[in-house]
């Protein structure tokens, strides 16, 4: 079944299972690794687990019944995807997680720290505040990964800062019209008293944004949030969004792909994790960024 | 006769169970907090109905015709892309998005009606169904990417104002109106009641069953349609996963609106409120800053306990 | 309203060899039919004949699988119900087929709405319409008022209202009378007259011997879906009739003995509910009590109340002299009440579900052990009712919805008699029900009677009462306004204490 | 008898068509690609259905009785919390959380019920806000964060073998077999099919209605609560976010089955036939490797093709 190369070698298969294809950052990854899957002449399997854990464990395990050579995996939990990694061990195949950990070991790790996320884009909130003022926060979908992860970071950097306050914390499940909502209705509540606006997403964040500026008071509010997708870096670039944070996804994918065809090859791995850092983006750098 | 009095009576205080309750909401809310009842906020309110509100009554006529459709959240998704995509600046003037848009919802309509008619299929797993397909094509056609920069005048729809009025708030209420009349002043319309209420008499009574569901579907598709573009020019984007689970937001409110699952009884009215009791719900307890957790915890038990008023009036 | 008398010596309708089968039954089998306009033609036959089929074909609700049909002479087979009515055809269906939650004039009217233009319906003109046509038959309903909120008998009398509004060329009735009293059976006859006379053509579906020699010219018998005979109804009389349809005479239909009346079984004392009031009353083992009063009167409530079905407001019921709070359903059925409705469809049978298993639904208890339920046992039981009533079905697992109208009445009471209660009520037991399974049901009543059992009989057919009772209730408005012996009773008693 | 047993053939064509569809769909995949075919892959698609399969049994009994669970998914999720919160290793024996979760879906599936009974509330609007609900306790309950680190034992019962079975298949066997024996061979079995074939007849067949729903619910409650402990331990953790609208694929496959959803009609064979086909979809897709857009375009066809396949054939 398997296709061979030109030199009658045969193509190793790798399985990916993908935290879900309707994220644009992920579909970014993906097509990056595809991309870069293709150039090193390796069939990929990629698989969309639908932000499911119990999915992505099912997925996995159809991998081993498939006898791939090597699975990456772009978890969709912490603790939850980790089943998905000690059945490939134990099956034998070399398993790498990209983009986010999971609680058990895989054989390589290439991705960020999502806390590192958060503690940027408050960071950035905090020096644009100026160390004080109020801050409501929207989050992802409660009790995933990437939600409780920001929102932990954001929170950690709050420590240092005793005059910013979080006002609101309320979730719109990565969604821009739920932000949107959400933003309207703490306009009416908080009116005045809100300086910043911290998003999980750029999704949300846009949202909130075409709120404020309905309401006429985005010169007078922050907003910054994570993933700089081409909406986010737009509106960075045009002077409305105040920063995003950027990941990278082309870095992330070409790396575990890199790494897969490593462990196939069964060479050591001089490093087995690979911690590509957030990059905060703003008006200043943003134009390096819309070209990646 | 007297009998008779009563039992309109006792239908009048169903018929207005809900009112009560909605009231009744608003009477609490507005105590708990002062930024509920301002004119600014019952504006914002509106304008946050409206893309649910829009599905709502596209669903009142299926739900009424004795069907259901859970396609719609997928269904806004994929118009709201395919319309984005002919809605950038300086391309195709604002008409095309609209009715290329209205086009792909009306056809999605159209062949949930036919399989449901001629396929004999049940609608909720044919609706299901096409759920899953109209995503797969949102995701398809958009390549799993948000399709932004529309024209100014495509954001209009969901953003601007006409005559200080938000226009998805003058396009809901046009969609109510005309739907009220369609529902209660117009053949098509009362057999749409009774197809859902008895489709063998309304087989022995000479209508052409399916041609009533069939439209009923289409009607759903369009609205659902005219929804997606609302929210696609609303956040200025069309989402491939945008409208997630929208279906049963809708369909919560259509059903506290007094119209009943088994079809043949419903009214726009009913389902306005519904739309409106849910909105402001919403509203009230993000103004009220209440927790997320807590948040979902109260607007199950406000929704159950809106519908069980308003039925234990109805005893 | 168009005459058709000019082509009185051509028929309106011919039906020629037309013939369809379900799965395991040949319902039709190479019937003929000559309709003539002006002429009521009645068409009769034991349940399962196969009238109602035949109707349902002439409508175009089902498809023949052979044969042709010649409506004024043209060969025509309608594909939908729309293009029969469309072609002058209506039709009042042995089961009701009303919409609950619309008005009674948008019943009336349903598919054919009166408009101001194309598509917008003249509601002015609806009600103004329906409601002349509700009092022209004599019922005191108001057009606006939902469907769901009338009694059976009511909506039967809508229905009719409905067929009549069509203008048709061709009425077919099937089992008009069935729901409704004396009373209504006169109006409808006089509209019937009317139509006739106007040149329309009927036909006429009906159990009712007398009904049928009193109405129509020309009777057709079905038997096992093949036309027995056609001939003027002059040359008939009941008894002609009868061995005709059953294939045999049946001498005596009301076969009654009278039995040492018992103990009291149940008695009520003061009862008031919804839609009666201060109703007091005794039954006896070994007596049949019949009820009798006009549609609406408040029997059916009653009644539905004494056996838990509805609220009671105030008063007591005695079992056996003890005072019982009968809450539901299943409180009565413990204590030996037995309840027969008069609405099969809605309180009567599953009708998604079998023979077999209606008729052990509510006596599981005798062919189960621990709640597991012994199905050879359950077999043998269904099928000895099957036999015992003589229902007509390809078997114990066929499912009720596909029975004739007359069999699914069989297997309520095959359900209801088959926990032995003590106290039966029967509310119009026989309606729907052939003349010989009639026969049957009135031997049954008897038999119970005469083992000790107490009846309580709703009839709305004077002669069934008359010929059936011991004692009979008559009640009016919900209250109870006469009382007499069987052997005292006459039609103008009853109908004395019955009107106001 | 001839007649009867004619009656009986074309009713077994009707009962088989979904299963024609089933082998007709496995022979497809088999063809396709040379892993379906394979021990190890059934054995894995069969413990892949185990948990959607548990919840689409309880379900069946709800909608047989003429009702319907939406709150499932948020269900799964909630016991899963709660359960994972007593299973921590050296903490409690295994019972205790087993117990506990059993009780907390046993506690929702009553509460379900009794809204639905007492308050006569629409299934569809009460499960609807219990979903709701039930998210945010789940929410609350494990403070928005997974509940981790179980106990081995916990573990096994979703991830361990028991004679070279996986215990979840286990589980999703005896689940069948005893909802089998119930619906069929007993006396409240036999109550569901009528209370949901016609409410008003049951009651006047002295069946106690209320109770027989209520039964209904509870035991969907307590299947679902067991899928929530499954799912819990076979992902080794208590997910709050987890089992998101997985009452749709259970009711799905309840339809596929041959289930009505007007109720009365239904059996535990079908919904099995109807969840192993959504199952090899899943998974034969994946193996194939269409891409994950077409895959839900392709499984919405699929879903409505097996159930159009078997609407053919019933008539
Ligand atoms: N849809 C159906 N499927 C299967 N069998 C049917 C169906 N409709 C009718 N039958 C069968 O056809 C036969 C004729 O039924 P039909 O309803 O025409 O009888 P009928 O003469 O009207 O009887 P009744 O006096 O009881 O109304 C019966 O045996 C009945 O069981
Ligand atoms: N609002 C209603 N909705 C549904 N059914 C109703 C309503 N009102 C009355 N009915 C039903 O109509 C039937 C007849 O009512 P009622 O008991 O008053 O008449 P009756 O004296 O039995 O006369 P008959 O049965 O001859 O019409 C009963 O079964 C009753 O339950
Ligand atoms: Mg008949
Ligand atoms: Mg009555």
């Amino acid at each position: 079944h398997q296709q061979t190369n030109s030199n009658g070698e045969k193509i190793p298969v790798i399985g990916a299972s993908m935290l879900s294809l309707q994220s644009e950052f992920v579909v970014n990854l993906k097509d990056a690794m595809g991309a870069h899957a293709k150039e090193k002449n390796v069939e990929l399997i990629v698989n969309d687990a639908q932000r499911t854990a119990e999915k992505q464990v099912q997925q996995v395990e159809t991998f081993i019944s498939q006898k791939v050579d090597a699975i990456i995996l772009n978890p969709c939990e912490v603790e939850a995807s980790s089943p998905a990694i000690a059945k490939a061990k134990a099956a034998g195949i070399p398993i790498i997680n990209v983009n986010s950990e999971t609680s058990a070991t895989p054989d390589g790790f290439v991705g960020s720290k999502d806390e590192q996320a958060g503690e940027i884009a408050m960071e950035q909130i905090a020096k644009l505040l100026g160390e004080k003022g109020n801050v409501v926060m929207i989050d992802g979908y409660m009790g995933q990964a990437a939600q409780i992860k920001r929102a932990i970071g954001a929170k950690n950097i709050l420590t240092k800062y005793p005059d910013i306050r979080i006002l609101a914390e309320q979730t719109a499940e990565w969604d821009r019209a739920k932000a949107m909502s959400l933003m309207e209705n703490w306009i009416q509540s908080y009116g005045n008293k809100i300086n910043a606006v911290f998003a999980h997403n750029d999704e949300m964040g846009m949202g909130a944004l075409q709120a404020l500026e309905q309401a006429k008071l985005k010169d007078k509010v922050i907003v910054v949030s994570i993933d700089a997708i081409a909406d986010a870096l737009q509106a960075v670039k045009d002077g409305r969004l105040d920063a995003t944070v950027f990941q990278d996804a082309k870095g992330q994918g070409t790396g575990a792909i890199d790494m897969a065809l490593q462990l196939i090859k069964k060479q050591p791995l001089e490093n087995n994790a690979i911690f590509i850092p957030f990059q905060l983006v703003t008006k200043e750098n943003v134009e390096g960024y819309m070209k990646k | 006769m007297i009998a008779g009095k009563l039992k309109q009576g006792s239908n009048i205080i169903s018929r207005y169970g809900i009112f009560i309750a909605f009231i009744v909401l608003c009477i609490l809310l507005s105590v708990a907090t002062p930024h509920f009842l301002t004119g600014q906020n019952l504006l914002i309110i509106l304008r946050q109905v409206s893309v649910n509100g829009i599905l709502a009554i596209g669903v009142t006529f299926v739900i009424i015709a004795g069907g259901i459709d859970l396609s719609l959240g997928s269904v806004v998704a994929l118009t709201g892309v395919v319309a984005a995509g002919y809605a950038h600046p300086n391309t195709y003037p604002l008409i095309v998005p609209l009715l290329i848009g209205l086009f792909t919802g009306v056809g999605v309509g159209l062949i949930n009606g036919l399989v449901i008619t001629l396929g004999k299929v049940a609608p909720f797993i044919v609706t299901l169904g096409m759920m899953t397909m109209a995503r797969g094509l949102a995701l398809v056609w958009s390549d799993g990417r948000p399709v932004s920069n529309l024209s100014p005048a495509f954001n209009f729809i969901g953003g601007g104002d006409w005559l200080y009025i938000p226009v998805p708030i003058l396009l809901f209420v046009l969609v109510v109106v005309v739907s009220y009349i369609l529902l209660n002043n117009t053949t098509i319309g009362r057999y749409i009641y009774a197809v859902g209420g008895n489709e063998q008499a309304a087989k022995a009574s000479g209508i052409r069953v399916n041609a009533v569901k069939l439209f009923a579907y289409i009607i759903c598709g369009g609205l659902a349609a005219l929804a997606g573009i609302v929210l696609a020019s609303r956040i200025t984007t069309g989402q491939p996963n945008a409208g997630i689970a929208y279906e049963l937001d809708a369909i919560a409110a259509v059903v506290i609106g007094g119209t009943s699952l088994m079809g043949g009884r419903g009214t726009v009215t009913g389902t306005v409120v519904g739309v409106l009791i849910i909105g402001i719900i919403n509203n009230g307890l993000d103004l009220l800053n209440v927790s997320s957790y807590y948040q979902q915890i109260i607007k199950g038990v406000i929704i159950i306990g809106a519908v069980l008023l308003d039925r234990r009036n109805a005893r | 309203m168009t005459s058709f008398a000019f082509m009185n010596k051509n028929y309106l309708l011919r039906v020629q060899h037309l013939s369809k089968s379900f799965p395991g039954v040949k319902a039709l089998d190479d019937i003929h039919l000559d309709i003539e306009a002006g002429k009521v033609h009645a068409v009769m036959g034991e349940n399962g004949a196969g009238k109602s089929t035949l109707m349902k074909i002439l409508i175009g609700m089902m498809a023949p699988d052979s044969g042709s049909i010649f409506f004024k002479g043209e060969n025509t087979s309608f594909r939908s119900v729309h293009d029969a009515i469309k072609a002058g055809f209506s039709m009042i269906h042995q089961e009701l087929l009303p919409f609950p939650d619309l008005t009674v004039a948008e019943n009336i009217y349903m598919g054919r709405y009166p408009v101001i233009f194309p598509g917008w319906v003249n509601r002015r003109k609806l009600n103004a319409d329906a409601q002349q046509l509700i009092n022209r038959l004599g019922l005191s309903v108001k057009a606006n008022r939902k469907m769901k909120t009338l009694r059976i008998a009511e909506m039967q009398m809508v229905e009719i209202a409905k067929a009549i509004s069509n203008n048709a060329a061709l009425m077919i009735m099937d089992e008009p009378t069935s729901a409704i009293s004396q009373k209504e059976v006169d109006t409808l006859f006089a509209i019937i007259k009317n139509l006739t006379a106007s040149g329309v053509a009927v036909i006429y579906i009906s159990h009712k011997m007398d009904e049928v020699l009193q109405i129509a010219d020309t009777v057709t018998v079905l038997r096992d879906g093949k036309c027995i005979v056609t001939r003027a109804a002059s040359e008939l009389n009941k008894d002609s009739l009868i061995s005709m349809i059953v294939g045999r005479p049946i001498d005596i239909i009301f076969d009654k003995k009278h039995f040492e009346r018992g103990e009291i079984l149940l008695s009520v004392r003061d009862l008031s509910g919804n839609g009666f009031r201060e109703v007091s009353f005794d039954v006896y083992a070994g007596e049949i009590l019949g009820v009798a009063g006009l549609m609406g009167a408040g029997r059916t409530e009653i009644m539905r109340a004494l056996f838990g079905l509805d609220e009671i407001r105030s008063g007591t019921i005695y079992f056996k002299g003890n005072p019982v709070k009968i809450k539901s359903p299943d409180v009565a059925m413990a204590l030996g009440i037995g309840f027969i409705s008069e609405d099969r469809k809605e309180t009567g049978l599953v009708l998604t579900s079998t023979v077999k298993k209606n008729i052990t639904l509510g006596a599981l208890n005798l062919c189960s052990h621990n709640y597991i339920i012994d199905k050879k046992k359950e077999a043998i039981i269904a099928d000895e009712q099957i036999l015992r009533f003589k229902i007509k079905t390809t078997g114990r697992n066929q499912v009720i919805n596909f029975l004739s109208g007359g069999n699914q009445q069989k297997v309520v009471l095959a359900k209801v008699l088959l926990r032995d209660p003590q106290v039966i009520i029967f509310d119009e037991p026989t309606r729907g029900i052939d003349i010989g399974a009639k026969a049957e049901i009135y031997r049954m009543m008897t038999e119970l009677a005469a083992i000790g059992k107490a009846i309580i009989m709703i009839s709305s057919e004077l002669p069934e009462v008359l010929g059936m009772s011991d004692r009979i209730l008559v009640v009016r408005n919900g209250k109870i306004t006469g009382e007499m012996k069987g052997e005292e009773a006459t039609q103008e008693k009853i109908m004395h204490f019955a009107m106001v």
